[in-house]
C-alpha cells in the first residue's frame, strides 16, 4: 500500500519518479499499523477468565506492538517475498553454498501432522513413526560416509563442526591428552576455526600450496604430538579435491590425530565415493546443501555429524536405537556421550526433507554429484580466459575465478556480481575463500540445465565486455533490482537496528555507550 | 532423473565443450580406492514417498489427534493459516541468507520486523536475526557476558531452567575453563534467591534464570537482577514459553542485561522439536558483542529506505576464531513465521493467548487438583505449565493415557533421579485446549489411579 | 531461464537493452522442452505389462509434448506469476467482480482430505461430512436470502442465471404457458441476456431512466402476460439500489411473472437485507464474489441459486436432505426437476471455502455489506469533480465514473486504467456498464484499508493532472509493467492461438477457411 | 473484524469526507421493511473453523484412506507436490480473468499453454480456455455443432455417453427446439455402430460419442465418424477420462470437428466432484463458434511476444444474447494445475499414466473374473474402467466394502433400472492402486457373495 502517497490531497510525484509514480518499498509492518485493527480471532475463553499471577509480576501492554488486520498481513508479506531472488527465479551460483532445486515433495512431507505436530516428549509407544524416520535418515548417511555412526543433532554445519570437534577431544582426553592444536588450511571456511576455537583448541593455519591444496610437507612440520585434528574440506572451498587425502590421512593419523571433514562440498562426491574409505574420522553434512532442504533465506539447517568406531561412544546424547523386535528407542545411558548441543532431537522437520530427498535418488545419488561436477567445469570452460583463474587444479563441483583482469580497469568482483543481477542472476560467492583476492566462487549445482549455464556464461563475458567497453555500466550496477545499490557501511556507521515510531529513530544510532 | 535437467544431448555436448570423453574423467583425483557405489534402494517415486512417509507419520500421536498437554520447552500454540501458506513461495524458501542486499529486501526487511518485535516483547534494545534454539541461546548469551565482563569465570545457573538448556551449557563449557554452579529451587517451586545470592561472588561474570522456570513457576525477576548486579554479574533472563512475554513482565523490564531463549511459541509449528527459533537480545551498550547476524537500516544510491546484514565484522566469516559465535546459518525462515505471526496478532492478540492459555491452565490445575490422589507440589503462581503428582510412577501412566488419544504431560524422570519425581509430570496448556480436553484429562486420571 | 542469450559466444545485449539486458519474457514452457528430460517419475508397474487394446485404437507418441525436468516447471511456473497482478500485490478495484481478500484458511480447509480426496460417488454412509457441509451451506444461503431453498449445483453466476430461468420456465410451462420474453434492464451484464437465450426466450431490453434506476413506467408498458421474469440486478451495476424494488416486484407479479435477481452484487447487502422479502423470486449467487472464494485467474466459481417456494419443485436434481435421524441424502426423486446442469453436486471445493467464509463472520456478516458501501461512498467522494459522474444516484458498493472530461483531451478510460497500473493498482473495470460511455467502474470491496483507499484516490487524481498536463504519459501507459502496451487488435487479426515449433508458427493465422 | 481492516477512527474520518453521520445512512434506499440481521451463529475463529471442518472431513471416507476404485468421470489420478504448491501463489490464486494483458501475462501464457496441450492431446486445431465441466461441455460443443450446420435440429447421442452428461444435454436443449435421440449399445458394452447410423438422417447436426464410453469400452472413432460424416453431420468425440487420451486414438486423428469432455484426470484433485475441468477442441474452419474464452498470442508496443483474451466479439460481455454461450467466470486455476500437470509429465509420462492405468486393469479384471459368482459383462476392450456383474445387489455389496475401507466401485443402479444393472458395479483403476490394494478388493469381492 503506497502510504506515502496516502494523502488525497498530494500532489502528483515528482518529475524524476514520473513514469514510475509508484514508491518501490514497502512500509514496516509497524508502519502499517493502526489503532484499534484485528487481525486474528481466538475461540470465546471456554473457563472462568481468572488470574492468578500477582499483579507485580505482570506487564502493561505491549507499546508500540502492531494493530492490522488479516488482508494487510497477507499483502505486506506477498509484496515483501516479491523484493527477493530465489533459486525458483533462476540460477543461484552462490559458491559452497549448494542453491539447488528444494524438491517441493519435501515440503508436503514435512507437513504431514504426524511431523510437524508431533512432541518428541510423547511416550516412546507413540513415536514410533518419528524414531523410525531419523534411525533410516541415520542408516542412509552411514552407508553414504562409510562411517560408523551418525548423530543427526547439529542445527547446522557449524554445530557439527563444533560437535565433530568435541568428540575428537572427548576421545583425545579419554586417551590422556586432549591435546592443545586444530590445523585448518587457510583456505578454509570461517566456521572451522570459530568452531574449533569453541572446543577450546588454538587454530593454526596452514598455508596452501601453488594448486591450492594442502602442501604435505607443512602438514608434515605442522602435525605434532600437540595437535588434535586436522580440519578438512573435501574437495576445499576452490572446489579442488584433495588428491592425497590418503597421505594426509595417514600423516594425521601416524601422529595420534583425527582426520575432520568438513562436508560442506559433499555435493561433488555424494555416491560416488566414502569419505570412510579415504581415512576421514569425523565429518558434518549440511542438510541444507547436499540433500536439498531449502535454506529459507537463511536456514533452518541441518548439521549431522558421521563418526568412525572409536568416537562413537562420545556421541552426543540421545542416540536413537532398534531393538531385535523392530521397535525404536532413545538412548541416554551414554557415559561417555559429550552431552548435548541443543534440546530435543535436532531440527527434525530437515531429516523429514532430507530422507525423502536421498529416498527420490536411491541407489542413483551419484548422479547428483556426476551432474554438479559437470556443470562446474563446463562453466569453468566457458569463462576460462576471459576471468583469471589462480589455481587450475581440476575442478569439483564449484570453480573459483578472480576479478584480477578487471581490477585493472578499477573493477571488482562485488562490481560484477551486482552486474550480473541485472542479467537475471545471482552473484557468485565473493567474500571468501580468502587466498583468492576478488574471489568470484561459482556454484552452479547439478539442477541447472544447460541453457541456463550458457546464459550464465554469456552473462558473464558480457560483463567482462562491458568491463572494457563502458565500465561505468558495472560500477553503477545493479540498474534494475528493486533497490538500487544498498550502502553496506552506512548501516554499520549509523546503527539502526530496530524500527521506532518516527522522530526516535535518530537517537538509535547514538545511544550506544 | 527428474531434478536433473541435462539430457544424455546435453551432456556429451557439455563434455566435448569442457574437452573430456566422460564424466568419470571428471573424478580423476578421487583416488579409485575409495569409490564405491552406495548400497540404497532404488529411487522412489513421489507416489512412493507419499505412502512411506504418510505411513511413518500415521505411527505417531499428535496435537491434531489427541487431546494435546505436551511442553516442557515446546508448545502447541495457534498457527495461522496465511503464516503457513507465505512459508511456500519460493522467495522466502528457497532464497540464501541475505548477503547481497539488492536482490534481498524482502528477507532483510523482515528480519528487521523480527529484531523489533523481539525488542519490544523483551523490552531491551537490540535483538538478532535468531539462534538455533532455546539452549544454544543460553550457552551464547553467556559467553557474550563471559566477553562483556572480562576475568570472571563462573556463571550461576538457576536449577529452574530447563535440563537440556543446562546440559547444553556443560557441553559447550567444558572444555572453555568456564564453570558452572547451579542454583537450588525452593520449596515453591521457584528459584531459591537467598541461596542463589549466596552463590553469586565476584568471579561469577552471568546470573541465569529462566522464567516461567521448567517447573511453570513464574520466577521474581527484580530479586534475581539485584542479586546479579549487586555483585557486578550480569543477569540473563531465559525464556523458554515465549506466549508469556506478552503477559508476565518481560525481563528488561527488570533489569536484564541479557534475554534469550526460545520462540517456538511465537508462530512456530512443533516439528517434533525441530526447526525451533531461539532468539537474544541486549543493551544498546553491549551490542557489538551479540552473537549471530543482525539486520541494519540503510539506504540505496537513491536514498530510498534499504536494509542490510551489519557489523559482519563480530562473525567467523570475517574473524574466524575471535568471532563472537561460530553461528552461520541460522532459523531465518522460524523467523520470519514469528514475524507474521506476532505482526498478525499483535499487540491485542499475543496478550489474549497469554491470558487464555493461563486462564485454561488454572483451571485444569484445579480439576486435577480435585482428583483423589493428585496433588500440585508445587504452591508459586505458574503460567500455563505446572507439575502434578500422581500416587504412582508417572511414565507408565502417562503411556496409559497415550494409548487412550490424550497426551498428558511430559514425565520428570525423564530429566530427574529423585524418587519424589517418579511420580511427578509436567502439563502444559494453552489457547488450544478445549475445555472438554482438560475434562478428558481429569477423567481419565481419576480412572487410571 | 534466458534462452536468447544461450550461446556463449552470444554478443552483447543492443544499446537500447544495456541496463536491462535480461529478456523480460518467459519462455514458452514447450521451449523448455529437450529431448530426453524426464520431470516425473512413478512407482514401478507391480503387474504384468499387458496392453488388451488392438493396435488400430493406439495412437502412437504425442508429439510436439514437453519433455522438461521439474526445477524447470517449478521455476517457469514462479517466473511466470510474477507477471500477474493479483489482490496480495494490492487494490483490484475491478468494478463488478469483488476483488476482495481470499483468507488463507478457507483454502486450508478445502485441501482437507476428506474433501479434496473425496468421491460424490461413494456409498452414502461414507459420505456423511461432504453431505453436512454442503446441507448446511444451504441453510447458511437461505438464511441470507430469505428465500425457501437453494441449488448449489451450478458451476458460476452464468450457469445460475440458466438454472433460475430454467425453474422460472418450468413453473410457467407446469401452469400452462411458458411465455416467450424476459425483461433486462440496458445496463445489465451480459450474462443475463445470453443466458435467457439459452432458455429459449426472446429478450426485450428496458432502458434505465435518468437516475440509472429501472423507470417503472417503462416496466409497466413492457410487463405483458408474455413475459416470464425481470431479471434485475439489484443493487444495479451502476452500483445503484433500485429504491423502488417493492413496486417493481408488485408490477411483475401482478402480471404473472418472476422477478429474478442477478445477485452478482449481493455483496453489498449481504446481512442487511434479504431479497427473499424484496419479492425476489429467484437469485444467483457468486460464491467467488460475494463469499471470497479466490478468483484464480477466471476461476473456477460456484453459483448457488436460492428460489421461493413455488420454484422448489423444479430445483436442479438431486436435492441434499437431512432425515430426522440427522443423517443426509441426495434425492434423486425429483419428477418436475429441470434436470441436472452438469455432473455430480457442484463446485463442492468452493462450498467449503464459502462455508468457511459465512463461519468466519456469523452473525456479524454485515460488516461485510457495509465496510464495502463506505469503501465506495469514500472513493466516490474523492473523486467527485475530477472525474465525470454520469448517474449521482446513491452508490452502494461501487460507483462508475467515466472519461467524459479527460476524453475531451483524447484521453480514454482505457488509457487511465492502463496508467494506474504504473501507480501500482489493477484498473477498474471499463468494458461495461455499456450505458455509461467510457465507463470507470470502480468496486474497491471492504477489504480495502483507509489508507490504500486515499493511495488509490490519490492516484485517480495525479493521473487526471496528468492528463492536463502530459497527456503523452497517460496514453502512452503502462510505463513499469512487464510487458508495454499489448497490441490486443494485432491478437484478433492474426489468430495464433497455440504454440507451434518455430516455422510452423506463421501458417496457423491463415489455415482457417 | 480480523478481515476488516478499517478501525473505527478510520471509519469516523471516511464517514466525515463522505459527509454522512453513520453507515447506516448509506444504505437509505434499502427500504426498511426488508432489513434483517441474519440468524447465524456467533462468528468462528480459525482454531474453530479447524476444528469443525476437520471433524467434517474426517467423516468422509477417501482416496487417501481407501483402497480407491471410484470413477465414473472422476478419476484418482497421480498429482504432484510441484502443482499443487504453486496454486498457494497469490499471483495465481488472487488474480481475476486476465482482461488487462500488461499486468496479466502470467495466466495469458499458462492458458495459451494450455490450450497447446490439449490440441496435442486431441489432435485438434484450436482450444479454449476452459470449461466448467464435461457435461456442459458436451452441451456447448453441441450447441456449436448446431450455429455450424444450420437447418438441422437433431443430435444423436450413444448411450455410451455418462449418463449424467446426457441428462445435462436434455436440460439444455428442452427449450431451444433442439431434439435429442440415443443410440443403443450393442451386446459387447460398445456404441452399435450400425444402429447409431441407421438414426443419422439430413435433420441431424450432430453425433456424439464418448470414447471410453461410460462403461469403460473403447469405442471405435473412425466407424462412428464416418456415419456421421456420410451424412452431413458433425462428429463431436467425447472424452471423460482424459488420462486415456495419451495411449489410444485420438478423435482428431479420426476425423472428429469437435472434441469436449473432462480433464480432470489431467492434474485436478477430485474435489468431491468440483472444481473439475471442462475442455472444448475444434479445427481451424470453425474456430469463429467455439464457446468461452481464448487466448492470442500478439506483440508488445515494444514488439516483445505478449499474450491476450482474442475473439472477444463471440462473448456474452459484447454479444450479448447472440453470444457463442453465456459462459463468463470458467476454471482457470485448474486449467493452470492441469498445464503444470501435462508439461511436467510431458510425453512420456502422461503416456505412462496410461498404459501404467490400462496394465493394472486388465490384472484386475482378470483377479475378479476368478472370483466365483461375479463375471465381466462385457466384451469390448476396455482401457481403466469396467462393469463387473455381482452375485446379488451392488450397491449393499459395496457399502459393505466401504465399511472395510475398500471403495470398490459405483454401482449401476444410480442411473440405471434395468434389473440387470442392479447386479451392476463400474470399477475404475490408475496409476494410483497398488497391486496389494486390487488383491484386497478381489479378496472382499469372495468373502461378500
Ligand atoms: C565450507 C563450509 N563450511 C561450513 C559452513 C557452515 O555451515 P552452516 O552455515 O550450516 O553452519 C558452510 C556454509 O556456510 C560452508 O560453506
Ligand atoms: C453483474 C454480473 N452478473 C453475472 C456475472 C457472471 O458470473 P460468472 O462470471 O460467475 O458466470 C458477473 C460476473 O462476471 C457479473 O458481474
Amino acid at each position: 500500500m503506497s502510504v506515502e502517497i496516502g494523502d488525497p490531497t498530494a500532489s502528483a510525484p515528482a518529475l524524476g519518479d514520473r513514469l514510475h509514480p509508484e514508491p518501490r518499498h514497502e512500509p514496516i509492518v509497524f508502519e502499517r499499523s493502526g489503532v484499534g485493527k484485528v487481525g486474528y480471532s481466538l475461540p470465546p475463553l471456554d473457563v472462568p477468565d481468572v488470574s492468578a499471577i500477582p499483579a507485580g509480576l505482570l506487564r502493561g501492554e505491549i507499546e508500540g506492538e502492531t494493530e492490522i488486520t488479516e488482508v494487510e498481513v497477507a499483502r505486506h508479506f506477498t509484496r515483501l517475498s516479491r523484493l527477493n531472488f530465489s533459486i525458483d527465479e533462476n540460477t543461484y551460483p552462490l559458491g559452497s553454498c549448494t542453491m539447488k532445486h528444494n524438491p517441493r515433495i519435501n515440503e508436503e512431507m514435512a507437513r504431514l501432522p504426524g511431523f510437524a505436530a508431533s512432541h518428541p516428549l510423547a511416550p516412546e509407544e507413540v513415536c514410533a513413526g518419528t524414531l523410525e524416520l531419523a534411525w533410516r535418515l541415520e542408516q542412509s548417511l552411514k552407508e553414504l560416509t562409510g562411517l560408523a555412526r551418525v548423530t543427526l543433532q547439529p542445527a547446522a554445519g557449524a554445530q557439527g563442526e563444533l560437535a565433530g570437534i568435541l568428540m575428537v577431544r572427548a576421545a583425545l582426553a579419554k586417551a590422556g591428552n586432549p591435546r592443545t592444536t586444530v590445523l585448518i588450511p587457510d583456505s578454509a571456511h570461517g566456521t572451522n576455526p570459530a568452531s574449533a576455537h569453541f572446543a577450546g583448541y588454538k587454530v593454526k593455519e596452514l598455508k596452501s600450496n601453488a594448486r591450492g591444496t594442502l602442501d604435505l610437507d607443512v602438514l608434515e612440520a605442522a602435525m605434532t604430538e600437540d595437535v588434535a585434528a586436522l580440519m578438512l574440506t573435501v574437495p576445499n572451498t576452490l572446489g579442488i579435491f584433495e588428491d592425497r587425502i590418503l597421505e594426509i590421512a595417514k600423516i594425521v593419523h601416524a601422529k595420534g590425530g583425527y582426520l575432520y571433514c568438513d562436508g560442506a562440498n559433499f555435493n561433488s562426491f555424494v555416491g560416488i565415493a566414502r569419505p570412510g574409505a579415504m581415512g576421514i574420522d569425523v565429518m558434518h553434512m549440511n542438510l541444507h546443501k547436499t540433500f536439498s532442504t531449502p535454506h529459507g533465506g537463511g536456514g533452518p539447517g541441518s548439521g549431522p555429524v558421521a563418526v568412525t568406531e572409536s568416537l562413537v561412544p562420545h556421541l552426543p546424547r540421545p542416540t536413537i536405537e532398534r531393538r531385535d523386535d523392530g521397535t525404536f528407542f532413545l538412548d541416554f545411558d551414554r557415559p561417555e556421550s559429550i552431552g548435548r548441543l541443543r534440546t530435543f532431537l535436532g531440527n527434525y522437520g530437515m531429516f523429514v526433507r532430507a530422507l525423502a530427498y536421498i529416498s527420490s535418488y536411491g541407489n542413483r545419488i551419484g548422479e547428483v554429484a556426476r551432474g554438479a561436477v559437470l556443470n562446474a567445469n563446463y562453466i569453468r570452460a566457458g569463462l576460462t580466459g576471459v576471468y583469471h583463474l589462480k589455481y587450475d587444479a581440476p575442478s569439483m563441483h564449484e570453480v573459483v575465478f578472480s576479478d584480477k583482469r578487471q581490477a585493472e580497469k578499477g573493477v571488482h568482483n562485488g562490481d560484477i556480481g551486482k552486474r550480473l543481477m541485472d542479467y537475471g542472476f545471482h552473484p557468485p560467492t565473493i567474500s571468501f575463500p580468502l587466498i583468492v583476492h576478488g574471489a568470484l566462487m561459482i556454484e552452479p549445482t547439478e539442477t541447472e540445465g544447460r541453457s541456463g549455464l550458457d546464459a550464465f556464461v554469456a552473462a558473464m563475458r558480457a560483463i567482462a565486455r562491458e568491463v572494457e567497453e563502458d565500465p561505468e555500466i558495472v560500477l553503477k550496477a545493479p540498474h534494475t533490482t528493486p533497490v538500487k545499490r544498498v550502502d553496506e557501511v552506512g548501516a554499520a556507521r549509523n546503527l539502526i537496528l530496530r524500527w521506532k515510531p518516527a522522530g526516535r529513530e535518530s537517537r538509535i544510532g547514538s545511544r550506544e555507550s | 532423473m527428474k531434478f536433473l535437467p541435462t539430457s544424455d544431448a546435453d551432456r556429451d555436448a557439455m563434455l566435448a565443450a569442457i574437452g573430456v570423453s566422460s564424466v568419470d574423467d571428471l573424478f580423476a583425483s578421487i583416488p579409485a580406492s575409495v569409490r564405491q557405489a552406495p548400497d540404497l534402494p532404488p529411487p522412489m517415486s513421489e507416489i512412493e514417498i507419499r505412502r512411506f512417509f504418510g505411513g511413518l507419520s500415521a505411527k505417531n500421536a499428535h496435537a491434531k489427534d489427541c487431546a494435546f498437554f505436551l511442553g516442557a520447552g515446546l508448545y502447541n500454540h495457534y498457527v495461522s493459516a496465511v503464516a503457513d501458506q507465505m512459508l511456500y513461495r519460493a522467495e522466502w524458501l528457497t532464497s540464501y541468507t541475505p548477503y547481497q542486499p539488492e536482490v534481498s529486501q524482502g528477507t532483510l526487511q523482515s528480519i528487521f520486523e523480527f529484531q523489533t518485535h523481539i525488542c519490544l516483547l523483551t523490552a531491551m534494545d537490540v535483538a538478532n536475526a535468531s539462534l538455533y534454539e532455546g539452549a544454544s541461546a543460553l550457552v551464547e548469551a553467556l559467553l557474550m557476558a563471559d566477553r562483556l565482563v572480562r576475568g570472571r569465570r563462573r556463571a550461576v545457573l538457576s536449577r529452574g531452567i530447563h535440563p537440556e538448556y543446562r546440559e547444553t551449557v556443560r557441553t559447550y563449557f567444558q572444555n572453555l575453563g568456564l564453570e558452572v554452579v547451579e542454583a537450588p529451587l525452593a520449596a515453591d517451586g521457584r528459584t531459591d534467591v537467598s541461596a542463589l545470592a549466596r552463590l553469586v561472588d565476584e568471579t561469577t561474570f552471568a546470573v541465569a534464570v529462566q522464567s516461567p522456570n521448567f517447573r511453570g513457576a513464574i520466577e521474581d525477576w527484580a530479586a534475581i537482577s539485584e542479586a546479579a548486579h549487586s555483585r557486578g554479574a550480569l543477569f540473563v533472563g531465559v525464556v523458554a514459553e515465549a506466549a508469556s512475554l506478552a503477559l508476565l513482565t518481560p525481563p528488561g523490564e527488570a533489569g536484564a542485561d541479557i534475554v534469550c531463549g526460545e520462540a517456538q511459541s511465537l508462530g512456530v509449528p512443533m516439528h517434533n522439536g525441530g526447526p525451533l527459533l531461539g532468539f537474544l537480545s541486549c543493551r544498546t551498550a553491549h551490542q557489538r558483542q551479540i552473537p549471530g547476524r543482525l539486520v541494519g537500516q540503510t539506504a540505496d544510491a537513491e536514498g530510498r529506505r534499504a536494509f542490510a546484514l551489519t557489523l559482519s565484522t563480530r562473525e567467523q566469516h570475517i574473524r574466524r576464531e575471535k568471532a563472537t559465535s561460530n553461528i552461520c546459518t541460522n532459523q531465518g525462515l522460524m523467523a520470519l513465521a514469528s514475524n507474521i505471526h506476532m505482526s498478525l496478532l499483535g499487540k491485542k492478540g499475543l496478550r489474549e493467548v497469554a491470558s487464555q492459555s493461563h486462564a485454561k491452565a488454572e483451571y485444569l490445575k484445579q480439576r486435577i487438583a480435585a482428583v483423589p490422589g493428585y496433588r500440585l507440589p508445587d504452591s508459586a503462581p505458574t503460567f500455563n505449565e505446572f507439575v502434578v503428582e500422581a500416587p504412582g510412577p508417572a511414565a507408565p501412566l502417562l503411556s496409559r493415557l497415550a494409548r487412550r488419544r490424550i497426551l498428558g504431560g511430559v514425565a520428570l524422570s525423564r530429566w530427574s533421579r529423585e524418587p519424589a519425581d517418579a511420580r511427578r509430570f509436567l502439563v502444559a496448556v494453552t489457547e488450544m485446549n478445549t475445555r472438554e480436553e482438560m475434562d478428558s484429562l481429569a477423567k481419565a486420571l481419576g480412572e487410571s489411579t
